[in-house]
Protein backbone atom coordinates (compact mmCIF):
# COMPACT_ATOMS: atom_id res chain seq x y z
CA UNK A 1 0.00 0.00 0.00
CA UNK A 2 1.96 3.03 -0.85
CA UNK A 3 0.47 6.92 -2.14
CA UNK A 4 1.68 8.89 -5.33
CA UNK A 5 2.06 12.41 -3.90
CA UNK A 6 2.12 15.16 -6.85
CA UNK A 7 3.25 18.28 -6.20
CA UNK A 8 2.73 21.46 -8.73
CA UNK A 9 3.98 24.25 -6.66
CA UNK A 10 7.69 25.97 -6.74
CA UNK A 11 8.97 25.31 -3.12
CA UNK A 12 10.03 28.90 -2.80
CA UNK A 13 6.46 30.04 -3.14
CA UNK A 14 4.48 27.72 -1.18
CA UNK A 15 5.31 25.25 2.04
CA UNK A 16 3.47 22.29 0.19
CA UNK A 17 6.54 20.43 -0.17
CA UNK A 18 7.52 21.45 3.78
CA UNK A 19 4.03 20.04 4.86
CA UNK A 20 4.45 16.77 2.76
CA UNK A 21 7.79 15.78 4.42
CA UNK A 22 4.88 14.99 7.67
CA UNK A 23 2.76 13.64 5.37
CA UNK A 24 4.74 10.70 3.57
CA UNK A 25 4.81 7.47 4.68
CA UNK A 26 7.95 4.91 3.47
CA UNK A 27 7.36 3.48 0.01
CA UNK A 28 5.88 6.77 -0.88
CA UNK A 29 6.53 8.29 -4.22
CA UNK A 30 6.84 12.04 -5.20
CA UNK A 31 6.48 13.41 -8.28
CA UNK A 32 7.34 17.00 -8.99
CA UNK A 33 5.12 18.25 -11.73
CA UNK A 34 4.44 22.06 -13.58
CA UNK A 35 6.12 24.31 -11.35
CA UNK A 36 7.41 21.84 -9.06
CA UNK A 37 9.84 21.34 -10.97
CA UNK A 38 11.80 23.90 -9.36
CA UNK A 39 12.52 21.90 -6.63
CA UNK A 40 15.04 20.47 -8.19
CA UNK A 41 17.11 23.92 -8.05
CA UNK A 42 17.45 24.35 -4.62
CA UNK A 43 18.41 22.21 -1.91
CA UNK A 44 14.11 21.65 -0.88
CA UNK A 45 14.45 18.23 -2.30
CA UNK A 46 17.44 17.03 -0.76
CA UNK A 47 16.01 16.74 2.72
CA UNK A 48 14.20 13.87 2.50
CA UNK A 49 12.69 11.29 4.48
CA UNK A 50 14.38 7.61 3.94
CA UNK A 51 12.53 5.50 1.92
CA UNK A 52 10.72 8.07 -0.02
CA UNK A 53 11.58 8.37 -3.98
CA UNK A 54 10.87 11.55 -5.22
CA UNK A 55 11.15 12.47 -9.07
CA UNK A 56 10.72 15.14 -11.55
CA UNK A 57 8.16 15.14 -14.60
CA UNK A 58 11.03 15.57 -17.76
CA UNK A 59 9.04 17.07 -19.87
CA UNK A 60 7.86 20.15 -17.29
CA UNK A 61 12.02 20.25 -16.37
CA UNK A 62 12.93 20.46 -20.36
CA UNK A 63 10.03 22.93 -20.67
CA UNK A 64 10.87 25.15 -17.88
CA UNK A 65 15.02 25.22 -19.10
CA UNK A 66 15.79 22.72 -16.34
CA UNK A 67 17.90 20.58 -18.30
CA UNK A 68 17.83 17.20 -16.42
CA UNK A 69 21.79 16.60 -16.96
CA UNK A 70 22.06 19.24 -14.33
CA UNK A 71 19.64 18.08 -11.53
CA UNK A 72 20.37 15.43 -8.91
CA UNK A 73 16.71 14.20 -9.27
CA UNK A 74 15.56 11.20 -11.62
CA UNK A 75 13.31 12.79 -14.03
CA UNK A 76 10.39 10.32 -16.06
CA UNK A 77 8.20 10.86 -18.68
CA UNK A 78 4.33 11.40 -19.00
CA UNK A 79 4.55 7.20 -19.32
CA UNK A 80 6.55 6.76 -16.65
CA UNK A 81 3.63 9.16 -14.55
CA UNK A 82 1.29 7.15 -15.74
CA UNK A 83 3.00 4.28 -15.05
CA UNK A 84 3.66 5.18 -11.34
CA UNK A 85 -0.06 5.93 -10.96
CA UNK A 86 -0.86 2.35 -11.94
CA UNK A 87 1.37 0.87 -9.16
CA UNK A 88 0.33 2.92 -5.74
CA UNK A 89 -2.23 2.58 -4.56
CA UNK A 90 -3.98 6.50 -4.56
CA UNK A 91 -2.74 9.62 -6.04
CA UNK A 92 -2.58 13.50 -3.34
CA UNK A 93 -2.33 16.12 -5.02
CA UNK A 94 -0.85 19.15 -2.99
CA UNK A 95 -1.09 22.90 -4.23
CA UNK B 1 -44.32 49.67 -22.09
CA UNK B 2 -41.79 49.06 -19.90
CA UNK B 3 -39.71 45.58 -20.62
CA UNK B 4 -39.84 42.86 -18.53
CA UNK B 5 -36.75 42.85 -16.22
CA UNK B 6 -37.21 39.49 -14.89
CA UNK B 7 -36.69 36.49 -17.00
CA UNK B 8 -39.99 34.87 -18.65
CA UNK B 9 -39.90 31.60 -16.46
CA UNK B 10 -40.67 32.99 -13.17
CA UNK B 11 -43.92 33.32 -11.60
CA UNK B 12 -45.35 35.29 -8.49
CA UNK B 13 -47.64 35.12 -5.22
CA UNK B 14 -49.37 38.30 -4.19
CA UNK B 15 -49.69 39.02 -0.63
CA UNK B 16 -52.45 40.71 1.41
CA UNK B 17 -50.44 44.35 0.49
CA UNK B 18 -50.62 43.52 -2.81
CA UNK B 19 -46.77 42.98 -2.57
CA UNK B 20 -45.48 41.03 -5.29
CA UNK B 21 -43.31 37.79 -4.60
CA UNK B 22 -41.12 36.67 -7.51
CA UNK B 23 -40.56 32.73 -7.84
CA UNK B 24 -38.45 30.98 -10.30
CA UNK B 25 -38.91 28.13 -12.21
CA UNK B 26 -38.76 25.76 -9.52
CA UNK B 27 -41.21 27.72 -7.26
CA UNK B 28 -38.35 28.57 -4.97
CA UNK B 29 -38.46 32.76 -4.00
CA UNK B 30 -36.22 34.65 -6.42
CA UNK B 31 -35.41 36.99 -3.23
CA UNK B 32 -34.97 34.80 -0.19
CA UNK B 33 -34.80 37.64 2.25
CA UNK B 34 -38.90 38.80 1.49
CA UNK B 35 -39.55 35.52 3.18
CA UNK B 36 -42.62 36.18 5.65
CA UNK B 37 -45.10 32.67 6.86
CA UNK B 38 -47.24 34.74 4.77
CA UNK B 39 -45.40 33.79 1.52
CA UNK B 40 -45.57 30.04 2.86
CA UNK B 41 -49.27 30.21 3.51
CA UNK B 42 -50.18 31.61 0.14
CA UNK B 43 -47.32 28.82 -1.48
CA UNK B 44 -49.56 26.23 0.42
CA UNK B 45 -52.47 27.29 -0.79
CA UNK B 46 -51.40 27.62 -4.86
CA UNK B 47 -50.00 23.87 -4.18
CA UNK B 48 -53.55 22.83 -2.37
CA UNK B 49 -51.39 21.63 0.98
CA UNK B 50 -52.96 22.34 3.78
CA UNK B 51 -50.02 23.28 6.67
CA UNK B 52 -50.88 21.55 10.10
CA UNK B 53 -48.65 22.68 13.30
CA UNK B 54 -46.79 19.67 12.45
CA UNK B 55 -45.70 21.07 9.44
CA UNK B 56 -44.90 24.75 10.88
CA UNK B 57 -42.56 22.68 12.67
CA UNK B 58 -40.62 21.62 10.59
CA UNK B 59 -40.52 25.03 8.49
CA UNK B 60 -39.28 26.25 11.36
CA UNK B 61 -36.47 24.14 12.27
CA UNK B 62 -35.61 24.14 8.16
CA UNK B 63 -34.93 28.03 8.46
CA UNK B 64 -33.16 27.92 11.87
CA UNK B 65 -30.92 24.89 10.27
CA UNK B 66 -30.52 27.42 7.20
CA UNK B 67 -29.90 30.64 9.42
CA UNK B 68 -27.26 28.52 11.53
CA UNK B 69 -25.63 26.58 9.43
CA UNK B 70 -25.95 28.92 5.60
CA UNK B 71 -27.16 26.16 3.81
CA UNK B 72 -30.71 24.05 3.59
CA UNK B 73 -29.96 20.45 5.17
CA UNK B 74 -30.09 16.95 3.17
CA UNK B 75 -32.56 14.47 4.21
CA UNK B 76 -30.24 12.99 6.39
CA UNK B 77 -29.03 15.82 8.38
CA UNK B 78 -33.15 17.12 8.59
CA UNK B 79 -34.11 13.77 10.17
CA UNK B 80 -31.15 14.26 12.59
CA UNK B 81 -31.75 17.39 13.36
CA UNK B 82 -35.46 16.65 13.76
CA UNK B 83 -34.62 13.86 16.55
CA UNK B 84 -32.05 16.33 18.01
CA UNK B 85 -34.68 19.01 18.84
CA UNK B 86 -38.41 17.72 18.30
CA UNK B 87 -37.47 14.20 19.88
CA UNK B 88 -37.21 10.39 18.24
CA UNK B 89 -40.92 10.10 17.54
CA UNK B 90 -40.82 12.84 15.02
CA UNK B 91 -37.44 12.87 14.03
CA UNK B 92 -38.29 10.06 11.40
CA UNK B 93 -38.38 9.65 8.04
CA UNK B 94 -41.75 8.63 8.25
CA UNK B 95 -43.53 11.44 9.87
CA UNK B 96 -41.33 14.22 7.52
CA UNK B 97 -42.34 11.84 4.78
CA UNK B 98 -46.07 11.96 6.20
CA UNK B 99 -45.91 15.73 5.98
CA UNK B 100 -44.12 16.23 2.87
CA UNK B 101 -44.70 13.07 0.57
CA UNK B 102 -42.43 14.26 -2.30
CA UNK B 103 -39.36 15.02 -0.78
CA UNK B 104 -39.26 16.27 2.57
CA UNK B 105 -35.86 18.19 2.34
CA UNK B 106 -36.59 19.71 -0.83
CA UNK B 107 -40.25 20.45 -0.89
CA UNK B 108 -39.91 21.74 2.94
CA UNK B 109 -36.67 24.16 2.22
CA UNK B 110 -38.91 25.67 -0.66
CA UNK B 111 -41.78 26.10 1.44
CA UNK B 112 -39.76 27.48 3.71
CA UNK B 113 -38.18 30.09 1.72
CA UNK B 114 -34.63 29.15 1.32
CA UNK B 115 -32.93 29.40 -1.41
CA UNK B 116 -33.06 26.77 -4.58
CA UNK B 117 -29.79 24.62 -3.82
CA UNK B 118 -27.18 25.03 -5.91
CA UNK B 119 -26.14 21.32 -6.24
CA UNK B 120 -28.29 18.39 -6.70
CA UNK B 121 -26.80 14.81 -6.06
CA UNK C 1 5.33 -3.79 -12.35
CA UNK C 2 1.75 -1.98 -13.70
CA UNK C 3 -1.72 -3.19 -13.15
CA UNK C 4 -3.38 -3.81 -16.20
CA UNK C 5 -6.20 -1.99 -17.74
CA UNK C 6 -7.22 0.67 -14.95
CA UNK C 7 -10.65 2.85 -15.47
CA UNK C 8 -9.26 6.55 -14.28
CA UNK C 9 -11.46 9.38 -13.42
CA UNK C 10 -9.30 13.09 -13.27
CA UNK C 11 -10.57 15.96 -11.24
CA UNK C 12 -9.93 19.05 -13.21
CA UNK C 13 -9.76 22.08 -11.00
CA UNK C 14 -7.64 24.69 -13.33
CA UNK C 15 -8.96 27.20 -15.47
CA UNK C 16 -8.02 26.61 -19.31
CA UNK C 17 -5.08 28.96 -19.76
CA UNK C 18 -4.59 30.73 -16.66
CA UNK C 19 -3.12 27.28 -15.34
CA UNK C 20 -1.22 24.31 -16.54
CA UNK C 21 -3.85 22.28 -15.05
CA UNK C 22 -5.96 21.34 -17.86
CA UNK C 23 -2.74 20.69 -20.36
CA UNK C 24 -1.31 18.60 -17.55
CA UNK C 25 -4.97 16.57 -17.33
CA UNK C 26 -4.69 16.23 -21.19
CA UNK C 27 -1.48 14.95 -21.27
CA UNK C 28 -1.89 12.49 -18.84
CA UNK C 29 -5.15 11.12 -20.36
CA UNK C 30 -3.86 11.23 -23.81
CA UNK C 31 -0.66 8.54 -22.28
CA UNK C 32 -3.32 6.13 -20.66
CA UNK C 33 -4.39 3.95 -23.58
CA UNK C 34 -0.26 3.17 -24.77
CA UNK C 35 -0.20 1.21 -21.20
CA UNK C 36 -3.89 -0.36 -21.64
CA UNK C 37 -5.39 2.25 -19.11
CA UNK C 38 -8.55 4.69 -19.91
CA UNK C 39 -10.22 7.55 -18.99
CA UNK C 40 -13.43 7.02 -18.05
CA UNK C 41 -14.81 10.31 -16.02
CA UNK C 42 -13.26 13.71 -16.56
CA UNK C 43 -14.96 15.90 -13.87
CA UNK C 44 -14.53 19.60 -13.80
CA UNK C 45 -14.53 21.63 -10.44
CA UNK C 46 -13.51 24.96 -9.35
CA UNK C 47 -12.44 27.14 -12.40
CA UNK C 48 -11.77 24.05 -14.11
CA UNK C 49 -15.65 24.35 -15.34
CA UNK C 50 -14.10 26.93 -17.73
CA UNK C 51 -12.71 24.35 -19.75
CA UNK C 52 -16.63 23.65 -20.81
CA UNK C 53 -16.59 27.48 -22.15
CA UNK C 54 -18.50 26.41 -26.07
CA UNK C 55 -17.38 29.54 -27.18
CA UNK C 56 -13.63 28.91 -25.78
CA UNK C 57 -12.04 30.91 -28.80
CA UNK C 58 -7.81 30.45 -28.68
CA UNK C 59 -5.26 31.96 -30.97
CA UNK C 60 -4.48 29.20 -34.05
CA UNK C 61 -1.49 28.77 -32.81
CA UNK C 62 -2.41 27.22 -29.71
CA UNK C 63 -4.11 24.31 -28.44
CA UNK C 64 -7.49 24.47 -28.31
CA UNK C 65 -8.65 22.61 -24.80
CA UNK C 66 -11.99 22.44 -26.00
CA UNK C 67 -11.43 20.55 -29.00
CA UNK C 68 -8.80 18.15 -27.09
CA UNK C 69 -11.52 17.51 -24.49
CA UNK C 70 -13.41 16.58 -27.18
CA UNK C 71 -11.26 14.58 -29.00
CA UNK C 72 -10.46 13.10 -25.47
CA UNK C 73 -14.29 12.03 -24.97
CA UNK C 74 -14.45 10.45 -29.02
CA UNK C 75 -11.23 8.48 -28.46
CA UNK C 76 -11.65 7.22 -25.11
CA UNK C 77 -15.60 7.58 -24.51
CA UNK C 78 -15.39 9.44 -21.27
CA UNK C 79 -17.59 11.46 -19.59
CA UNK C 80 -16.98 15.15 -19.44
CA UNK C 81 -18.99 16.07 -15.91
CA UNK C 82 -19.00 19.40 -15.11
CA UNK C 83 -20.01 20.38 -11.73
CA UNK C 84 -23.40 22.43 -12.11
CA UNK C 85 -22.98 24.97 -8.99
CA UNK C 86 -19.68 25.65 -9.99
CA UNK C 87 -20.99 26.28 -13.73
CA UNK C 88 -23.65 28.20 -14.01
CA UNK C 89 -22.29 30.49 -10.92
CA UNK C 90 -19.63 31.18 -13.14
CA UNK C 91 -21.67 31.54 -15.99
CA UNK C 92 -21.58 28.51 -17.63
CA UNK C 93 -25.14 26.88 -18.23
CA UNK C 94 -26.50 24.42 -20.84
CA UNK C 95 -29.74 24.63 -22.73
CA UNK C 96 -31.68 23.58 -19.46
CA UNK C 97 -30.38 26.22 -17.19
CA UNK C 98 -30.03 29.04 -19.78
CA UNK C 99 -33.91 28.15 -20.03
CA UNK C 100 -34.06 27.91 -16.26
CA UNK C 101 -32.92 31.20 -15.80
CA UNK C 102 -33.89 33.14 -18.62
CA UNK C 103 -30.60 33.73 -20.37
CA UNK C 104 -30.40 34.08 -24.31
CA UNK C 105 -27.83 31.29 -25.24
CA UNK C 106 -26.20 28.38 -23.95
CA UNK C 107 -22.28 28.44 -23.20
CA UNK C 108 -21.88 24.81 -22.41
CA UNK C 109 -22.61 21.79 -24.64
CA UNK C 110 -22.85 18.31 -25.42
CA UNK C 111 -20.39 16.45 -25.01
CA UNK C 112 -19.95 18.51 -21.86
CA UNK C 113 -22.50 17.56 -18.95
CA UNK C 114 -23.60 19.65 -15.95
CA UNK C 115 -24.12 17.23 -13.27
CA UNK C 116 -23.96 16.91 -9.37
CA UNK C 117 -21.32 16.49 -7.27
CA UNK C 118 -22.81 13.29 -6.41
CA UNK C 119 -21.38 12.11 -9.67
CA UNK C 120 -18.09 12.75 -8.89
CA UNK C 121 -18.54 10.38 -6.10
CA UNK C 122 -20.23 8.01 -7.90
CA UNK C 123 -16.39 7.95 -9.97
CA UNK C 124 -14.46 7.80 -7.12
CA UNK C 125 -16.28 4.89 -6.04
CA UNK C 126 -16.56 3.23 -9.51
CA UNK C 127 -13.08 3.22 -11.03
CA UNK C 128 -9.35 2.46 -9.97
CA UNK C 129 -7.99 5.72 -9.68
CA UNK C 130 -8.96 9.40 -9.03
CA UNK C 131 -5.82 11.66 -9.85
CA UNK C 132 -6.66 15.61 -9.17
CA UNK C 133 -5.22 18.36 -11.47
CA UNK C 134 -5.22 21.40 -9.76
CA UNK C 135 -4.07 25.54 -10.29
CA UNK D 1 -22.16 1.94 -5.27
CA UNK D 2 -19.10 -0.15 -3.41
CA UNK D 3 -17.59 1.26 -0.68
CA UNK D 4 -14.57 2.51 -1.08
CA UNK D 5 -13.12 5.08 1.99
CA UNK D 6 -12.27 9.03 1.17
CA UNK D 7 -10.54 11.60 2.60
CA UNK D 8 -10.99 14.95 2.08
CA UNK D 9 -8.10 17.52 2.85
CA UNK D 10 -8.80 21.04 2.88
CA UNK D 11 -5.42 22.93 2.91
CA UNK D 12 -6.37 26.44 1.68
CA UNK D 13 -7.18 29.97 4.25
CA UNK D 14 -11.10 30.15 4.54
CA UNK D 15 -12.63 33.38 2.84
CA UNK D 16 -9.76 34.08 0.60
CA UNK D 17 -10.76 30.93 -2.11
CA UNK D 18 -13.67 28.76 -2.40
CA UNK D 19 -11.26 26.08 -1.68
CA UNK D 20 -12.54 25.46 1.58
CA UNK D 21 -15.79 25.95 0.59
CA UNK D 22 -15.83 23.44 -2.49
CA UNK D 23 -14.05 21.00 -0.39
CA UNK D 24 -16.89 21.23 2.21
CA UNK D 25 -19.45 20.76 -0.26
CA UNK D 26 -17.63 17.69 -1.87
CA UNK D 27 -17.77 15.82 2.00
CA UNK D 28 -21.20 16.85 2.53
CA UNK D 29 -22.33 14.93 -0.86
CA UNK D 30 -20.35 11.91 -0.06
CA UNK D 31 -22.33 11.82 3.31
CA UNK D 32 -25.68 12.98 2.00
CA UNK D 33 -25.35 9.45 -0.11
CA UNK D 34 -24.64 7.57 2.79
CA UNK D 35 -21.09 7.24 3.11
CA UNK D 36 -19.72 9.91 5.27
CA UNK D 37 -15.85 10.97 4.10
CA UNK D 38 -13.18 11.61 6.78
CA UNK D 39 -12.31 15.44 6.81
CA UNK D 40 -8.57 16.47 7.44
CA UNK D 41 -7.48 19.82 7.40
CA UNK D 42 -4.06 20.76 7.03
CA UNK D 43 -1.24 23.58 6.40
CA UNK D 44 -3.14 27.18 5.97
CA UNK D 45 -6.87 24.35 6.09
CA UNK D 46 -6.46 24.96 9.58
CA UNK D 47 -7.29 28.06 9.92
CA UNK D 48 -10.59 26.90 8.54
CA UNK D 49 -11.43 25.80 12.26
CA UNK D 50 -10.93 29.22 13.97
CA UNK D 51 -13.54 29.90 16.10
CA UNK D 52 -15.36 33.54 15.71
CA UNK D 53 -15.32 33.84 11.68
CA UNK D 54 -18.24 35.78 9.95
CA UNK D 55 -19.46 36.40 6.72
CA UNK D 56 -16.98 38.64 4.44
CA UNK D 57 -17.43 42.17 3.82
CA UNK D 58 -20.43 41.43 0.57
CA UNK D 59 -22.18 39.14 2.49
CA UNK D 60 -20.23 36.22 0.76
CA UNK D 61 -20.63 33.46 3.03
CA UNK D 62 -17.73 32.15 4.75
CA UNK D 63 -17.45 28.23 5.85
CA UNK D 64 -17.56 28.40 9.65
CA UNK D 65 -20.98 27.87 9.75
CA UNK D 66 -20.96 24.88 7.32
CA UNK D 67 -18.39 23.46 9.23
CA UNK D 68 -20.55 23.47 12.40
CA UNK D 69 -23.28 21.91 10.78
CA UNK D 70 -21.24 18.81 9.92
CA UNK D 71 -22.29 16.65 12.72
CA UNK D 72 -25.33 16.83 11.44
CA UNK D 73 -24.36 15.19 8.19
CA UNK D 74 -22.26 12.43 10.49
CA UNK D 75 -18.92 14.50 9.63
CA UNK D 76 -16.64 14.24 12.41
CA UNK D 77 -14.78 15.06 14.24
CA UNK D 78 -12.74 17.85 12.16
CA UNK D 79 -9.63 16.02 12.04
CA UNK D 80 -6.34 18.94 11.59
CA UNK D 81 -2.68 18.42 11.49
CA UNK D 82 -1.18 19.70 15.03
CA UNK D 83 1.94 20.86 13.26
CA UNK D 84 0.42 22.95 10.96
CA UNK D 85 -1.85 24.34 13.75
CA UNK D 86 1.78 24.47 15.74
CA UNK D 87 3.63 26.64 12.92
CA UNK D 88 0.70 29.27 12.55
CA UNK D 89 1.02 29.96 16.54
CA UNK D 90 -2.54 28.70 17.35
CA UNK D 91 -3.99 26.51 19.95
CA UNK D 92 -6.46 23.73 20.20
CA UNK D 93 -8.65 25.91 22.39
CA UNK D 94 -8.57 28.47 19.51
CA UNK D 95 -10.88 26.29 17.28
CA UNK D 96 -14.47 25.78 16.78
CA UNK D 97 -15.75 22.75 18.88
CA UNK D 98 -15.60 19.26 17.41
CA UNK D 99 -11.82 19.66 16.42
CA UNK D 100 -9.13 16.49 17.00
CA UNK D 101 -5.31 15.99 15.80
CA UNK D 102 -4.76 13.49 13.14
CA UNK D 103 -1.71 11.41 11.93
CA UNK D 104 -1.60 12.82 8.50
CA UNK D 105 0.50 10.47 6.88
CA UNK D 106 -1.51 7.44 8.49
CA UNK D 107 -4.71 9.29 8.12
CA UNK D 108 -3.95 9.06 4.19
CA UNK D 109 -2.74 5.74 3.97
CA UNK D 110 -5.63 4.08 5.77
CA UNK D 111 -7.96 5.85 2.95
CA UNK D 112 -8.47 4.35 -0.38
CA UNK D 113 -9.29 7.78 -2.36
CA UNK D 114 -7.78 10.88 -1.55
CA UNK D 115 -9.43 14.61 -2.70
CA UNK D 116 -7.60 17.71 -2.15
CA UNK D 117 -8.70 21.12 -1.82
Amino acid sequence: MSTLHLINRSPFAASALQELVSAVSEGDHVLLIEDGVYAALGTAASKWPEGVEIRALREDCVSRGIAPASTLLETIDVAGFVALTASTDRTVSWF
Amino acid sequence: MMPDPMPQNTDALTLADGTEITLDSDGHLQRPECWSPEVTRKMAEREGRELTPAHWEIIELLRDFYTRFEMAPAMRALVKTTRQQLGEEKGSSIHLMSLFPESPARVGARLAGLPRPTNCL
Amino acid sequence: MASQGLTYALMVQGAPYSQQASHSALRFAEALPAQGHRVATVFFYHDGVYNAASMMTPPTDEPHLLERWRALHQTQQCELLVCVASAVRRGLLDHGETKRHGHPHPTLEAPFELTGLGQLMQAAHHHDRLITFAP
Amino acid sequence: MSSKSILVIVRHPPHGSSWVREGLETALVGAALGQPPTLLFSGDGVLALLAGQQRGALGQKGSAAMLEGLSLYDIEPLWYDRYSLEARGLTLDQLMSGCQPADIAGMIARHDVVMSF
